[in-house]
């Protein structure tokens, strides 16, 4: 009898020594109730005594925490990649829509103001056309669910790329992330690639024979890139691509915080922009 | 308090403290690790002695284990620990402090449905000590009570917020208590400022 | 000092003869206070006497309701094009927005529905990630929003172009109206431009050589060319075109509703359609 | 009721009736015209038997003319008659109306802003005759006090629900007579149905 109720226990069927097949065990088993499972598993003779139990059970409640969470984070970095693209469309569609209510608005008010701005200018006013007023609060919703969602990438990229969200800043890690597909794709790409993500079109046109080699992609976002002067802006965008791949790099295979990563970049983005002040 | 929970000077002032190696850059003295109480349920019902009934070596359910702070300080007066987190950031932290522990063991499980855990931890523990912060406490507390001793204890601290941050707090820990009631019996009630506002620590045994 | 309060009056400064003068003082004066005018005016020389007063102001008056009326009405042309283009912008961008739900859906749960449908489906919810709830809130807003603009299009169009409206439906009406860019150059167009407004793209490139001519534009929405068998279909749009182009010049020049247009082209369609089945 | 407003026979009952030229598919009798009382607020003031004090040949305002079904019959028997209307689709049918009279003068203005019209309507006018129907109904008729002889008549109808349509259509029209008499006597009230429900007519003079 006590085989019976062993065999529901954690341990059952598993060979010691397969710490995989025992963390699976751990991560997808179930029983209604508990046991004196150390007791049982020794009687089962699957461990010889109750010290070598808890040692057993400690190797595959850690590997199964572990993979657990490293699998809960991959998948987190899908997340990211649905929350960024979705807070890009309704920025877009937002500004889509201002611009309809802008020549609307113009029809019927010289003074009418334009854009996102006018939309929360005149949302909740009752001095308008209705029509009006509705679609400008239309506008307002997407402007704050785009902001909603910027508040949730900030929130989240830390936990899925910490090194790469420290230094690229959570919206842009998250970008760089969805450019790549996911985290373990940015994480293979060398550091060129990375450098252009988002550049494509330029890349493509530049490899078919039109237009120069773009020099960065939606890096130049970045501070360190878009506020260093245009001639050195080449120099520093490589210098940030390469501690960004070195930060996916990490941050998938370790998920390891490493503050000396972003100290680094800072004085290498110091070095380039004195040497271009002193040109 | 377990004989291993000691009262020790830091900084000219007596506190709690516990034996182990420090995970979280808590301020040490010799082998021994600040407990502090502010950042610990446990650590106050400590400091507002109340009888918790906890004992060096027992055998004990973590549920809501957050980063580890708090059951690291268990792990060092108990025997085998089981510590319950489902939130993904915090379990890693939880991993860290496991790893640094022999008889620590982490479950990235939810602690509303204990029989995804039931065929890992062990039945008859002598404590459950319960921080979830998630609304349903009382109810995870009664769906835990399977893995209790029948002299175990239930060892768990309540957020009012967590049920309803509207209410009156009172009024939620009234409507815990009235739930905890179908399946314990009730040992000991405190508030716990000045560590924690609005929170209700509770000790309980199984009836 | 009557003569001070005399110039206060619509009929002061304007000859009696220059109607057009006379209805813009009425159109855009203003005084605090009444006066006797017809005395006034008598009085100041502007007409002989009060008979001559009032037929002068029975032309200044009729002239100038009319004058403001029909400029509202053109005004109205392009509140009705901002409302149809604004609903197709809301239109699309739900839609748009849909597809990227769809998309984060899916990745958490593999029997999520797609599209609008499943966006009105868990908006309110609260058994799924909040950041995808107040998606697809917005999702349901911007349908709510075209939905209210077409009741607004319903509501407008019959004012705006009622022959128009009858045989077009007022959404449609709207469109060609917008196609156009205002009532009057819809009047102005012929029949055969109107039935494939809206076709451009295909009217181009047929006229560069590449592909047929296009049998129809916009109004292919319209029931009675969807609705009629392919063969029978050019003819169908032929004559619904024309009627529309009647309708539109009516409705610019006149604004008379005429019911006897509907019943001319019911007619009509019912014969091509006749014709195609005996074929 | 003006001399030139007279009751004739329709399908055999009793009916009001003006004569002019029909205007809107009215039936008519010889060169009498139907004016039915149902569709018309001031034709149901008579049907009520009010002092409206209206005479032939008056010097008259009509506020909220709208297609000018009423103010064609009122152009019948009055002098001249200025019609205020503001909406863009109705003035369009007024515009019609008034081609077929010679003294009935269209305005496409805000009845709430007579001084844009003041230039055209003269003064010591003998009534105005009031039906619109947007809120702030005793407003318009104190504003447009200014175009009233000492001894004129306000002849209004004041629609309930224009005004509030949660409200106990007695207390909107206690609040509508309070307001009219900062400038009004109030000479006559009635409840207009059956022919309008909740609909107040008032009869008053400047004071």
């Amino acid at each position: 009898m006590n085989e019976d109720v062993a065999s529901a226990g954690w341990f059952a069927d598993v060979d010691q020594m397969e710490a995989e097949a025992a963390a699976a065990r751990i991560r997808t088993g179930e029983a209604e109730t508990p046991e004196a499972w150390p007791v049982l598993a020794v009687e089962s003779g699957a461990v010889p005594d109750e010290q070598a139990y808890y040692d057993t059970l400690r190797a595959a409640t850690l590997r199964a925490a572990r993979d657990t969470v490293t699998e809960r984070e991959r998948a987190d970095d899908r997340q990211l990649i649905h929350a960024v693209r979705s807070m890009d469309d309704c920025d877009r569609v937002a500004n889509e829509l201002a611009e309809r209510l802008t020549e609307w608005a113009g029809s019927l008010d010289d003074e009418a103001g334009s854009g996102v701005e006018y939309a929360r200018e005149i949302a909740g006013s009752d001095d308008h056309e209705p029509r009006l007023v509705s679609l400008a609060e239309r506008i307002v919703g997407l402007t704050d669910e785009a902001e909603e969602l910027r508040t949730f990438i900030e929130r989240r990229a830390p936990d899925v790329a910490p090194n790469l969200a420290a230094l690229a800043g959570p919206v842009l890690a998250a970008r760089l992330i969805s450019l790549a597909g996911d985290l373990e794709s940015l994480a293979k790409k060398p550091s060129g690639t990375v450098q252009v993500l988002g550049a494509e079109d330029a890349l493509f046109a530049h490899l078919r024979g039109h237009g120069t080699s773009p020099k960065h992609g939606v890096i130049f976002t970045h501070e360190y890139v878009r506020a260093t002067e245009p001639d050195e802006r080449g120099s520093a965008a490589r210098a940030l691509a390469g501690k960004l791949s070195i930060a996916a790099r990490i941050d998938y295979y370790s998920g390891e915080y490493n503050a000396e990563l972003e100290a680094e970049l800072d004085r290498r983005i110091e070095r380039i922009r004195t040497r271009g002040e002193s040109e | 308090m377990p004989e291993s929970v000691t009262r020790r000077e830091f900084d000219g002032e007596e506190r709690l403290a516990t034996r182990g190696q420090p995970v979280y850059g808590e301020p040490t003295d010799g082998d021994w690790r600040l407990w502090d109480a502010r950042r610990s349920k446990l650590g106050a019902m400590f400091e507002l002695e109340m009888e918790t009934g906890l004992e060096d070596d027992d055998h004990v359910l973590y549920l809501g284990a957050a980063s580890g702070t708090t059951v690291s300080h268990v792990a060092d007066f108990a025997g085998p620990t089981y510590a319950v987190e489902f939130a993904t950031r915090p379990a890693r932290d939880l991993l860290d402090v496991a790893e640094s522990r022999k008889r620590l063991f982490p479950l990235v499980k939810d602690a509303r449905m204990p029989e995804r855990y039931a065929h890992v931890v062990e039945s008859e523990l002598d404590a459950i000590v319960q921080d979830v912060a998630t609304s349903g406490q009382a109810r995870v507390a009664l769906e835990n009570r399977r893995f209790l001793a029948h002299d175990g204890r239930l060892v768990a601290a309540f957020k009012a917020r967590s049920e309803d941050v509207t209410a009156d707090p009172n009024d939620v820990f009234e409507g815990v208590l009235a739930t905890l009631e179908n399946g314990y019996e009730i040992l000991e009630t405190a508030r716990m400022e000045p560590f924690h506002d609005d929170h209700l620590a509770v000790v309980a045994t199984p009836k």
